[in-house]
């Protein structure tokens, strides 16, 4: 067991460390193309797109967690542009890269990865949450495109979006999971209308996609027609969220702490409170059991090795961490939890902090339901983690 | 024994439940959800015809002559619609008249609160989370002078009866001289508050003002704990409402198990609590020397419970509960409102460890 | 609303008190002939038995929940012998008032009221907990005896009772619910043998009992062949144990309060801890809770009215207060929590308090699990309480 | 970067859990249970032959030279099979004289510790819930005198180390004269306790006991936390069998959502805890500025996660979780004494946050 990264790793953090030295100034911030200059570079040097091959635009290295990790600290330090985040390098590119076809690769995978073109995801509709093969949408042939009629929700990144990619029922005749197909879809056309999604915060994070004889090319499909829920599956196995969500879980858990410290209650900052010593000491527990895991799955991760039922657990983990850290906020607040989150509301007489933890009060039930609530991980977690049997209605739901 | 509401008392909550499905519909609510003023003139008018206006107001002064009970009772059912407007503190400040106030002062507003010429509100809370008598640090001598927290709808007052060091209860007219109104900008819309600046303002002391100051606050959390205890079973209904209709896996979701027994846990969480904000009122009018700590405990479990089930509420209904379009926002916010008001359920079990001789 | 019981009431009370003082004597507690003696009085005057006719030895009285509190009270309070309790009083003399034949009541009710005849129930079989109609204990009829063969549990009291009141399968062609019949059989006979089911805490509070050939009359049976399941239903709803959990709630708080007080933490009593007082105090509010829905319940009862939801709570209402009083008594009991409660391996070192605490740390599960898991409550309260759907398993279970 | 056991450390594992699968099945558990010796003297033999009397004793001194990391991956294996014996006693009496011990008491004790011909214990606890250094009463001029709560087989023990006060740890023979043992009568009948009276008994200070003590302290609270976790995870794995056996309404009650979700949490609960001690033991052996307040988060929410769990598996063994003859309860005493035994968690809480300069 040892926490240093090791000598072989602390090399190669120097090495990136005197790439960013000498190829990016703090400067080149504002500057597009000092921006997109230095990611070309930096993915010469095989520090950013690292999982693609080189003739999509990528560095092709070996998988290393570790590396990755250690330049993921190394550009955030330095606060140099790191690889693009967002659900079409994430999610879409992976699938591309396993089940597109070659012209399909080409034409998206390399402006994706260089953040010039941008995904979101059309998965979700109204009537279709945790039962998402039971999902509406329709799309239909005509000619040599694809009509395509319904409603999605939930979709991060809509308006500045250009395409989604979606799931759409093309074979009404076909059992539930069998008639669903996965198409690449144009936002920019009349037949998409996209209207955010308010949340209780005010904030607006979310959109509906309305779909009115929305068109895209007949081949602009990936995978063939009807298989589409085995492809949007496939994808779910490139989640790698368990160091990001423990590393929230310990960053949210530092800024209650400072919470704690800077807020006064009977005089005295609240952190010196017995019975809020005691609720944020059995919290800590929680963060660094959740911290440690995370180590223990980077390890095993690194090493190709599965990190076992872990994995299943780390989203359940940080929304419970997240839901005792929003109450233990609420109470340190005090008077100040009457505040509105709204930014527009705000009457720049209290401290701004306070407005900030109302909202994330708010969001730790966000967390709990974005991407499937917190029953959906306990199912996941006892089904696929320690091999209880599926409920009935999901096998029949899933037409088992 | 009788632990139960009279005839009367249930006809009371009917008549009041009856016209705020005609008049305070959810959309209503919602429309003052888009806004900030969160009055509605229409409504507060028709709740004054009710009599809502003067229920503890003694029939002398053109008031009901109810009890602090029936004046929870309809908070209740105000708490169950989400009713926007001055209630809470229209009502608290007529009580401390009613019971603090001189012959003089009795007649010159009581009448005009109950008919509803006049609103009245109190301001108590203060910063640093202030709310308790003990603490006021707004000062009077010949003037007040100091600021206020969370004074409900001050902008809409004609009488605000406010909290000061010494005195307890002192009255101002929001007309005189030296009153400066904000907006706070609350997380509660359809309960708008303000904040007070008085610069050296004129005002009349109420007689029993610093007696009455603590029966005041107790009548207070009792309030509070009865909207969040409606809040809270407003929350349970529609969450179960929801589980009825809902379907995913070809069946509605209150089929799932794990879902069933988190409504029953909601349900076991809120619906007792019924019975504590009952105890404290009726404790208030008539057991004198349990009140305050009752009305502390009350306080302290209804909001909390109801806070509990608020987040339960957003989780039960999937991803659609945190959006601004579903309804459980609404009284989420309430909840918040009532748990913050007056004090954290923390701080009052204190209080009652402390009565308890704990 | 009015917390006394009212001047009618507080009159009934004084000649509750009169009856007792002319009546009953603290020594007569010693002579089982005094105490059958003023049984016999308590009856003609009223007191006891208020539920059963005449006919059957009861004092058959309106029902009046509010005079049958007094009288639990008064008659406590002064140590005297009140009604009967048991499993045969609470519940096989309601199901025999309201199923069985002239005959068995004459027999058996008022013996069974007397207190001079003691039964036990025999529903749980070790394969049949909450799915209590799958049992398999069989019933076959031998000329005009009933030979049982099975093996029953959680049989409180089997010791010491005369008689079992049984549910077997006498039908077994039938369907699930429809195979099963109401036996009462003798316990006294050598095709029945009774073991003591160990707990945790080393006590026995339970037994096992295995029938082997064992025999009943043919007629000692209540309802018809296939009709046991209906029957044992009916019993279900004489169940009034409002009160009786919320006062429990109230003193085992009470108790708990007393043990902070007199524990010393960091050299003051444990309750001026602040972190203990928080806890007590948000226990209270649970218990207060419970206590006056306690009062609702009982106020609609009394008049005849139903209290709702509320009655199906109860239960797991006092499950919850148990276990978070067993939860703060632990951590009271700081190291004095490494003792073993049973009392056989009481050292005499301890004060004696703690074992006990210990023991009802464990007990608090055994409430939980004692006569239907929480979970089972939670269904009951989903199902009957808030009109959700019944689970698909239990659907299937119940034939429908 | 690597947070995984190395394959010498797997191996150690293995190696002791194949021979605790042969020679300490439940059945040896039970019949402990049923006497109050809490000691099986052929298993302890074969346990010593395998070296755990001497994992973390130098090799000078005949020990395997290990350190506090493969202690505690020893304790959670046993702790998995629920081993009956003086484990914690003898490792934590030994690491004291390993760390705080003269050439002589190594050269004399070490040695006879590691090859089993010696066993040792710690008395550490006394009344009131004493458990720290800074708090003991227990006096030494010249003799030893006080009294010793909670001592691990103290009937057994050749060599006990005994907290005082002043000095921290100092080294007492058990044959030495006025030394009165009493069987304790504790909840977990796999470890013994005992209590201990010294009326002025010879003693030997470890010299650099009074700097070793919390650090052995911490190496207590380590190993306590790998053997509430172990037991939390034995609970969990023995509740989802238990699910997948059990049938009720004809499928197996694993099927119902409602108990799934609680097996789900209580795995969340304990699963997470295992790389906590993990940590502790590590910074124990290699990051001295962090290992106390790592050992006191360890114990605090391992113990405490654990306890969670154990009450969480009787309900979901059912009526049947609640009995003697369940397993359940074997594990469940395991963790309430592992939650007691060197202070509650809140206790370690309130010293983490000092730790912590909160």
């Amino acid at each position: 067991m040892d926490l240093s990264y090791g000598k072989e790793y602390e090399e190669f953090r120097e090495e990136v460390r005197g790439f960013l030295a000498s190829n990016w100034a703090e400067g080149d911030r504002s500057s597009d193309d000092a921006r997109s200059r230095f990611r070309k570079q930096a993915v010469e040097h095989g520090y950013l797109a690292r999982s693609i091959p080189s003739r999509y635009g990528g560095s092709e290295q070996p998988a290393d967690e570790i590396r990755a990790t250690i330049i993921r600290e190394e550009f955030s330090s330095a606060r140099a542009p790191g690889d693009v985040q967002g659900i079409g390098t994430m999610m879409l590119v992976p699938t591309l890269l396993e089940k597109g076809e070659e012209w399909q690769r080409e034409k998206f995978v390399p402006p994706t990865v260089r953040g010039e073109v941008k995904w979101c995801q059309g998965y979700s509709e109204p009537g279709s949450g945790s039962d998402l093969a039971s999902l509406q949408t329709r799309a239909e042939l005509d000619g040599d495109e694809w009509v395509i009629n319904g409603q999605k929700i939930w979709t991060t990144g809509a308006q500045r979006a250009d395409y989604m990619f979606c799931l759409c029922r093309t074979e009404p005749d076909a059992s539930k999971h069998a008639g669903i197909s996965y198409l690449l879809i144009p936002m920019k056309q009349p037949g998409i209308e996209v209207t955010p999604l308010r949340q209780m915060t005010g904030g607006s994070d979310f959109n509906q996609v309305f779909l009115t004889d929305a068109r895209t090319p007949k081949d602009w499909m990936v995978g063939k027609r009807g298989e589409g829920w085995i492809i949007s599956r496939t994808t779910l196995k490139h989640e790698r969220n368990s160091i990001g969500a423990a590393a929230q879980s310990v960053a949210t858990f530092a800024g209650l702490l400072q919470l704690a410290k800077n807020t006064q209650r009977d005089g005295r900052p609240a952190i010196e409170d017995p019975e809020i010593r005691q609720r944020l000491g059995a919290l800590e527990g929680f963060v660094r059991a959740h911290e440690y895991s995370g180590y223990r799955q980077l390890t095993a991760n690194a090493r190709g090795d599965s990190p076992g039922v872990l994995q299943t657990m780390n989203k359940l983990i940080s929304t419970n961490i997240g839901h005792e850290v929003a109450n233990i906020a609420l109470d340190l607040l005090d008077d100040e939890g009457l505040l509105d989150p709204l930014a527009d509301r705000e009457m720049g007489r209290i401290p701004r902090g306070s407005r900030g933890w109302i909202s994330q009060y708010m969001y730790s039930l966000g967390i709990a339901v974005a991407g499937g609530t917190a029953n959906i991980q306990r199912n996941v977690i006892g089904e696929r983690g320690l091999g209880l049997p599926r409920d009935a209605y999901a096998q029949k739901g899933s037409g088992k | 024994m009788n632990f139960d509401l009279s005839e009367e008392q249930q006809l009371l909550q009917q008549t009041v439940s009856q016209f705020l499905e005609k008049e305070c519909p959810v959309s209503v609510v919602r429309e003052i959800f888009e806004g900030d003023t969160g009055f509605d003139p229409a409504l507060w008018k028709g709740m004054i015809e009710l009599g809502i206006g003067g229920l503890h107001i003694s029939e002398d002064y053109g008031g009901a002559g109810l009890e602090v009970i029936d004046l929870a009772l309809v908070a209740e059912t105000l708490g169950y619609a989400a009713v926007p407007g001055p209630f809470l503190g229209h009502a608290l400040a007529s009580l401390a008249i009613q019971l603090g106030g001189s012959d003089e002062q009795k007649k010159n507003w009581l009448p005009r609160l109950a008919a509803g010429d006049a609103i009245g509100t109190i301001a108590l809370g203060e910063a640093d989370g202030v709310w308790q008598p003990e603490q006021w640090m707004a000062k009077i001598d010949g003037k007040l002078t100091g600021r206020k927290l969370y004074v409900p709808y001050a902008n809409l007052a004609d009488v605000i009866i406010v909290g000061v060091a010494g005195a307890g209860l002192v009255l101002v007219e929001r007309s005189a001289a030296g009153i400066e109104v904000s907006p706070f900008g609350g997380v509660d819309r359809s309960r708008r508050l303000d904040t007070l600046e008085f610069d050296s303002v004129a005002f009349e002391p109420l007689p029993d003002g610093r007696a009455v100051a603590s029966r005041v606050r107790d009548a207070g959390l009792v309030l509070l704990a009865a909207d969040a205890f409606s809040a809270g079973s407003r929350l349970v209904d529609m969450s179960v409402e929801y589980a009825k209709n809902r379907e995913q896996f070809g069946v509605t979701i209150g089929h799932f198990q794990a879902l069933k027994h988190q409504l029953a846990n909601m349900a076991v969480e809120i619906e007792p609590a019924r019975a504590l904000f009952w105890y404290a009122a009726h404790a208030f009018d008539h057991i004198p020397e349990e009140a305050e700590r009752a009305a502390a405990i009350a306080k302290a479990h209804c909001t909390d419970g109801a806070m509990r089930v608020a987040r339960s509420s957003v989780e039960a209904h999937g991803g659609i509960g945190f959006t601004w379009e579903c309804d459980v926002q609404i009284w989420f916010k309430r909840v918040l409102f009532d748990r913050a008001f007056l004090g954290l359920p923390s701080f009052h079990r204190e209080r009652s460890a402390q009565l308890g001789d704990w």
